[in-house]
């Protein structure tokens, strides 16, 4: 399923993890440096499971997924 | 020093407050005029926070310092944003864990201790205030250790005592630290 | 990294949202209510004529998240405030964005009588049970037995009343044409969250009256709870106080007259515009109130 | 902004008007469309006429849940860059000073009535000025000021709630008309310039950010740099209308031994006072404050200079404006206060009394 | 004219009624209302330890009418004030007597959070669907199509809404424990209107939470109508839109929870009191909405 | 009444505490049981405290649903007899001001803080002292005064907050204790006096008319003549007050070519400026206003009669209790003022700048 | 039934007339003659027929009636 | 008389503010400078209630009348209250259907109508108003009764001008009076 990229503004990203928690194939995990805001962000560990569900996206109090597909 | 006006500044979560509080509360427990005041950045979430804390044997006049007699900065922002304001012959305290100086100004007593990396030996990151405070009072001597310790006890009272040997540990790792420097950088 | 045009967008930003990074803190609901927002927004294709009313709360700076015209009112009056604009141009949009304090306490005369009046703007409520902005105390939504600033035993209803019901009391009020209550958390809440939006402002688009939208969030700081700890604890434990459904959906009538004769034939001799039908005014539950909704 | 055109416009007939009606046409005249507000006496018959006039002139008469509710539906109108007004009377007006302060933090402009009665409290329905301060020092909260207009009669009632709306267009600043119950309930004859129109939304207003960036209207600035750059601007502002917009009347004040300073209702009564005293010779005049914010302290202070060997300010109330009168003296002559409270009226023959007191030399 | 001890009384001025006679027009019930109270507080014996709070309205100087310990207060904070009263000397019973302009508008908030925080005064609404004291303004409980000084073309539902409806919106509050709407007119209706103040005193004696009863009257000067048909307007007109009847009768309870899961097992890991039993929450209506209740 | 007890009882050992807490605790020792407050930043820990404290001493915390209702609550306890207390900050307290002047004019005690941010509108959290005009000159309608004290540090907070207790009992008329954020927040040793019991129900307490004939508290006075005579009442009141209640704190006056005059927050700064001052040998004193209103005007035009050749107001706002310096000096003397705003704090050394300029005559 | 006594306070009458519609025997009218506060006040016809129902008293806003029946 | 400071009293639906309307649009309609002021006993509803009429060939300065030059009292407590004030050489209309006068003052122009029975004569109570007017004008010549019939044809407009002959005969009838009393007293 490499189809579906999925962009991380992770200068955004709070470390909230509640992407992480929501993603049904474990395609996230935070990651192990500082942003620019102080957190831990979120990163990309299986981009090939992702099935492009959107939950991610969905639940991300602060817009850091952009999900597109190859046409 | 008749008067120290002590501003210690870092990150929202690194205890820069309560460190403040404690140095209160000891130069109280030793009978001297104190004061405590809290500012924060415009951000109300995170973002740097910074106190005033004035310790005196005449009333205090203004509890906000301007030109502190010593600095502790938790951080980059903080050193700075505080180095310029401290007087020719104060101190200033560095956390070298999260902060590289800037100006290397001649005319303070400059004390580089990795706090946060310290702490972190220690097994909590939140006791980084506590080894800069030792760090601190190595080098003005402004309280004494013991009163700090008996600030601290009270502070985190019957129900946080488990806590007190880990910060009792962590002030005098910042003790030992600042007087081997400065002891260094006196011979 | 722009999206190249080869690829379908699945999820972005929507153009109604500003680039900023808000001050919301890590886990904090907001940043998705105002991104659902922002996407009915742009679903509508309304932006270019929707005016913000941004209230004081920690959503107070709104205004900067939204690619919108802004104004930001005191603390509850901006039911009022949209109630001015909204006469003054009624071919705006206006929405008022506030959170339970700001409406259910400070503003509670304000928004009953914009339901009241039917004065046709939308009301997006973030209900998080607690002042969030002023570091934690106690509002008219804390939960029973909830410990904050102001309570620091927890609320006792015996001495001070049990939560009030935004939602239902709003519904209840003749002007209202929608009003709903919806929760964040996972995916399938969101949804219907958004889907409830989208009425709210759809209804607002037909002109017949009020519509507000109550959403059921976390604050995790001054709950002291973990981001997921408390969305769980918002599924688990608010919706149990705070039914949630949809409470009125259908056109503005007075539930008095319809009540006492079916709604027909009122009037007392003077200008009585002509009667409309009576709505389905009964809560329509969407979800049992158990959390699954 | 078309500041003449109020004045310049070829006037009707002159028409006999309750104080309170007369506001309420030359604010339509003025171009004002939208009116919020709550009944409370003496300012009632005002809300009355616009529900009935408003609607004429496709505008919109809302009775607002409360006083609160009212000044902030001023607020989001005036965001939406319509003319638009408000009126109470003391209790209410106490109500809206949060709102006031937003408006002058959010540089809308809006007309602000006060129909002033007796206080404290609940007090009585009576004529009184003793909301002076809270006018011209601000009732609400934090550092601002706004251009308080006192008309002492009908004509000028119309003529200056006109003003009122352009000049808190000109300085998007809200802008107080202070009356009383006196001047709210008598009937004089007024000529009103002719209707125009509303005018187009000005170009902060909030329409829809359609081809253009968006726009925000707030009174927050977080940092104490922001806030304070902020007030400095404010402070610029007021500076200005203070050099601008300084309004009196002086009546036989040259070679005045006796300057009687009083405005609105009691300035009526002083001057029928002024007259009786002129009538048997005594060197006595009339300072008139048209603004009470800017006070026109320096004609005050030019008198002072002069030949005023005294000052006697005369007002409803305990005393309030004669605080700005001594400053604007400044010590260089004595100043005397004159007062009558709770809705009472002093006659022309009291203050008479008083005006000859004063000149027998029996205060010095 | 002294009643003499041989004579059995069969109706007199109430002892808690001062003999003063009231400013109030020729047939309106404010004096018939004031009366009522009068006998419900003589009935139980509680004058000496009854407070009232004045609000601002015709009724303004109902502190002169009863003889009894009485405050006077802004406009609409009747309820605020009375809450300061009762919390400061529990020991006291307190009521309120305000007009519909003054709960219904300006003290929205402050009465229905009276009723949700459940607190234990007695809050008597004068119904008369104008603001009197001030001359006939609109209130928002006037009638659609009625004509007063600010609705001179007749109240239109379309622009500003139909009426509020004070008992339901506050029979529908947590801490609610008896609200009802009565009238007055005839003798059945005024004998049902002292039946539920003696209920909602009642009520507060036995200090469970918050009572009030919206009783509908007249303004025949403001109405321009004679008293009787001013009455008969209140019959015949008012009840169609503010229907008759008690609307809660029964201990305070949190009606979401209580739906969501019978009000059983509800607390969140706090103090939650012992949870009391749901009364009865449906409008136990006592007439039909026709006048004849 | 007991107001020498506040000062007398035994103190307990020095406690660190902040502002706003150690005004709960002196609250509460001065027999307080009743606080009626809503959330506003810089002031929440006091309610924060108040939620903790007073039911351990059989007392009510409630948090109403507005500040509007926060002022009713307290008219209803002060109503019934019991000390009661109420806080807010700028925004908030601009909604208590019509409940302010019903207190007054129904002659009700009680105790009112405003703990000032940064305006006008809602601003900032940070420190202001822009609220000054409000609290002095009455932002509410109609004539009335109030007692405003301005502590300058945590141990006179606590020792005001007592005395504003008894000082409202003893004139039956609200008192204010204004501070700013800065003083709220900061932390400083502070002796409080041992806890005194709730008094007793004064004599016009309304407690039920048992055995006695029934009370009325109202502000209402219909009649022209009854309200005059009723403000006439107050006047002597607020009379008496001016003459024994003026307190303020002379630093190193005696002597000084220049006077600073400045209050709370401001004074310590311009105390710390002082004692520059005087290290280099300027001939500068301070001038501390403790009460606001009644303002020390009569030791300002002592000063203005004697050495000082010229007085410097400093203030956290745009200049408002200069204007009281003026009125006190009557153009005796030049008064400049100096002022930051909007949460922006002056150092010292800055305000040393200003002396030096005034002092250096570039000024005159 | 002339047990029953009507006392009527006609000084405190504003002469509304609601008492004279609702006394079903028709005892009560309105004088001719103005009182202290400037109304025509209720007077008693027909005393006689009175049958003590207090209609009169529970709608009188002026509390004009005291009634009472001789032991 | 450059000045007529007129003076109308009496109990709240006598019409006392409408006669002083009439007398003030008159005025007006012969360009003279005019003011009319209300006033009302405390008491809200019913009770006693007055207004001042200024008519002037100069603007008026206060239009609170405290010296009337003319004063028209339709009830007793107004002669009671009013009568002291005239100026000497003014006139005052006593309605002596409701009011006996007090202090025979000597230096007025008194003219004594029974307006209340002329009106119940003429059909309608109301115009007792217009009466006292009629004598007033009689008594003072402040306007002429043209001016104030055709002010009285504005104020009721088309919808009530069946009134007008009602109200013209009122005004004729106390003006009549009026110069009877007045022809009388001259002789
Ligand atoms: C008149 C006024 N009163 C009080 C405040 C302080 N205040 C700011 S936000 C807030 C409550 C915020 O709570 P809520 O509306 O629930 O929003 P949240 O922060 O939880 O999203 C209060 C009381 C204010 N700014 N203005
Ligand atoms: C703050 C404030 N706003 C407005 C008023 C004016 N006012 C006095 S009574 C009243 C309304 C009275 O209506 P209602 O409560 O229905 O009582 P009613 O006279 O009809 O019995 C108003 C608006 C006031 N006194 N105070
Ligand atoms: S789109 Fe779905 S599968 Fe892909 S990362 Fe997001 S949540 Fe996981
Ligand atoms: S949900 Fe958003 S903010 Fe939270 S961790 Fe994931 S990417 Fe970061
Ligand atoms: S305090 Fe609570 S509501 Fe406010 S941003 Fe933080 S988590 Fe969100
Ligand atoms: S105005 Fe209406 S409510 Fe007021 S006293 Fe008269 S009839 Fe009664
Ligand atoms: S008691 Fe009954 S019968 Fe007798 S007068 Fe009264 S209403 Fe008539
Ligand atoms: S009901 Fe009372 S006030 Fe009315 S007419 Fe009868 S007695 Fe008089
Ligand atoms: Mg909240
Ligand atoms: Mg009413």
């Amino acid at each position: 399923m490499a189809e579906i990229h999925i962009q991380l503004d992770q200068d955004r990203c709070k470390g909230c993890e509640l992407c992480v928690e929501a993603c049904p194939r474990d395609v996230l995990a935070m990651a192990s440096h500082i942003n620019a805001l102080g957190y831990q962000p979120v990163e990309v560990v299986a981009a090939e499971r992702c099935t492009g569900c959107r939950a991610c996206y969905v639940v991300c109090p602060d817009v850091v997924f952009t999900l597109t597909r190859a046409a | 020093m008749a008067t120290h006006e002590i501003i210690i500044a870092g990150f929202g979560g690194q205890g820069v407050l309560t460190a403040g509080q404690l140095l209160a509360y000891a130069g109280l427990a030793e009978k001297k005029h104190v004061s405590w005041f809290p500012a924060y950045g415009p951000e109300q979430r995170g973002g740097t926070a910074n106190c005033s804390v004035v310790l005196s044997d005449r009333p205090v006049s203004s509890p906000v310092v301007s030109e502190p007699t010593a600095v502790v900065a938790m951080n980059q922002p903080s050193v700075d944003r505080f180095e310029p304001l401290v007087r020719a012959g104060g101190a200033l305290v560095v956390n070298t864990s999260l902060a590289r100086r800037k100006s290397p100004r001649q005319d303070l007593t400059v004390v580089e201790v990795p706090a946060t990396e310290i702490a972190g030996e220690l097994g909590n990151l939140r006791v980084a205030n506590l080894v800069a405070v030792g760090a601190l009072l190595a080098a003005t001597g402004a309280v004494r250790p013991e009163s700090v310790l008996e600030a601290l006890k009270k502070l985190l009272g019957p129900g946080k005592a488990a806590l007190l040997p880990l910060n009792r540990k962590a002030l005098e790792r910042g003790l030992a630290i600042g007087r081997r420097l400065l002891a260094a950088a006196e011979t | 990294m722009s999206v190249t045009t080869k690829e379908k967008v699945l999820a972005r930003r929507p153009d109604s949202l500003a680039p900023a990074v808000t001050h919301y803190c890590p886990g904090c609901g907001h940043g998705v209510l105002h991104r659902l927002v922002a996407e009915v927004i742009d679903e509508l294709g309304i932006a270019e004529r929707t005016v913000g009313v941004a209230s004081v709360g920690c959503s107070v700076f709104a205004y900067d998240y939204f690619d919108l015209d802004f104004v930001q009112v005191p603390h509850g009056r901006a039911p009022a405030a949209a109630t001015g604009l909204k006469r003054a141009r009624p071919d705006l949009v206006v929405f008022t964005y506030q959170g339970d304090g700001d409406m259910a306490a400070i503003g509670t005369a304000e928004i009953i009588h914009a339901a009241v009046r039917g004065e046709r703007f939308t009301a997006v409520m973030y209900n998080n049970s607690i002042y969030g902005m002023t570091g934690g105390q106690m509002s008219p939504t804390t939960l029973p037995g909830m410990v904050t600033d102001t309570t620091p035993a927890g609320r006792d209803p015996a001495e001070i009343g049990y939560p009030f019901l935004v939602a239902e009391t709003l519904a209840a009020q003749p002007g209202a044409v929608y009003v709903a209550r919806t929760r964040l958390g996972d995916m399938a809440s969101i949804v219907k969250t958004r889907r409830a939006l989208l009425r709210a402002f759809k209804a607002q688009l037909d002109g017949e009256g009020f519509s507000m939208v109550e959403v059921l969030g976390s604050c995790p700081v001054n709950w002291g709870m973990s981001p997921s700890e408390a969305n769980a604890f918002v599924a688990r434990e608010m919706v149990r106080h705070f039914p949630l459904g949809v409470f009125r959906d259908g056109p503005a009538t007075p539930p008095a007259v319809a009540e006492a004769d079916g709604g027909g034939g009122r009037g007392t001799g003077g200008n009585v515009s002509a009667a409309r039908g009576t709505g389905a005014q009964r809560p329509a539950q969407e979800g049992t109130g158990r959390g699954d909704a | 902004m078309a500041i003449a055109a109020t004045q310049a416009e070829p006037a009707t007939e002159a028409l006999l008007y309750k104080g309170n009606e007369a506001l309420g046409e030359a604010a339509v005249r003025a171009g004002c469309r939208f009116f919020f507000g709550y009944p409370i006496t003496p300012q009632s018959e005002l809300p009355a006429y616009m529900a009935r006039r408003l609607p004429e002139v496709g505008g919109v008469y809302l009775q607002a849940e409360s006083e609160v509710a009212a000044i902030n539906m001023v607020l989001g109108a005036s965001a939406a860059g319509v003319r638009v007004m408000t009126s109470s009377s003391g209790p209410g007006f106490s109500l809206k000073q949060e709102g006031i302060s937003y408006l002058v933090g959010c540089e809308l402009p809006a007309v602000l009535v006060n129909i002033m009665r007796g206080g404290p409290g609940l007090g009585n329905i009576l004529p009184s000025q003793a909301d002076y301060f809270q006018a011209t020092k601000g009732g609400g909260h934090g550092d601002y000021r706004l251009i308080v207009l006192a008309p002492a009669g009908v004509q000028e009632l119309a003529d200056l709630t006109g003003l009122a709306f352009d000049l808190a267009d000109v300085y998007r600043n809200p802008v107080i008309v202070l009356g009383d119950g006196l001047l709210g309930q008598m009937m004089e004859p007024v000529r009103f310039p002719a209707l125009r129109p509303a005018p187009d939304p000005p170009d902060w207003a909030l329409t829809g950010a359609r081809g253009r960036p968006r726009r925000l209207i707030t009174s927050i600035h977080l940092a104490a740099e922001a806030l304070e750059a902020h007030n400095q601007r404010l402070q610029a502002k007021f500076a200005r209308m203070a050099e601008r917009e300084t309004r009196w009347e002086a009546v036989e004040t040259e070679g005045a031994r006796l300057v009687v300073v009083a405005y609105g209702t009691a300035s009526r009564i002083a001057r029928a006072a002024v007259e009786l005293a002129r009538e048997e010779g005594l060197p006595v005049g009339l300072l008139r404050p048209i603004t009470l914010w800017p006070f026109p302290a320096k004609p005050l202070a030019e008198l002072a200079g002069g030949d005023a060997a005294r000052f006697l300010a005369v007002e409803l109330s305990a005393g309030q404006m004669v605080e700005d009168v001594r400053l604007a003296v400044a010590g260089r002559a004595p100043v005397e206060f004159y007062g009558r409270m709770g809705g009472a009226v002093p006659t022309p023959r009291e203050i008479l009394e008083v005006i000859r007191r004063q000149l027998g030399g029996d205060g010095r």
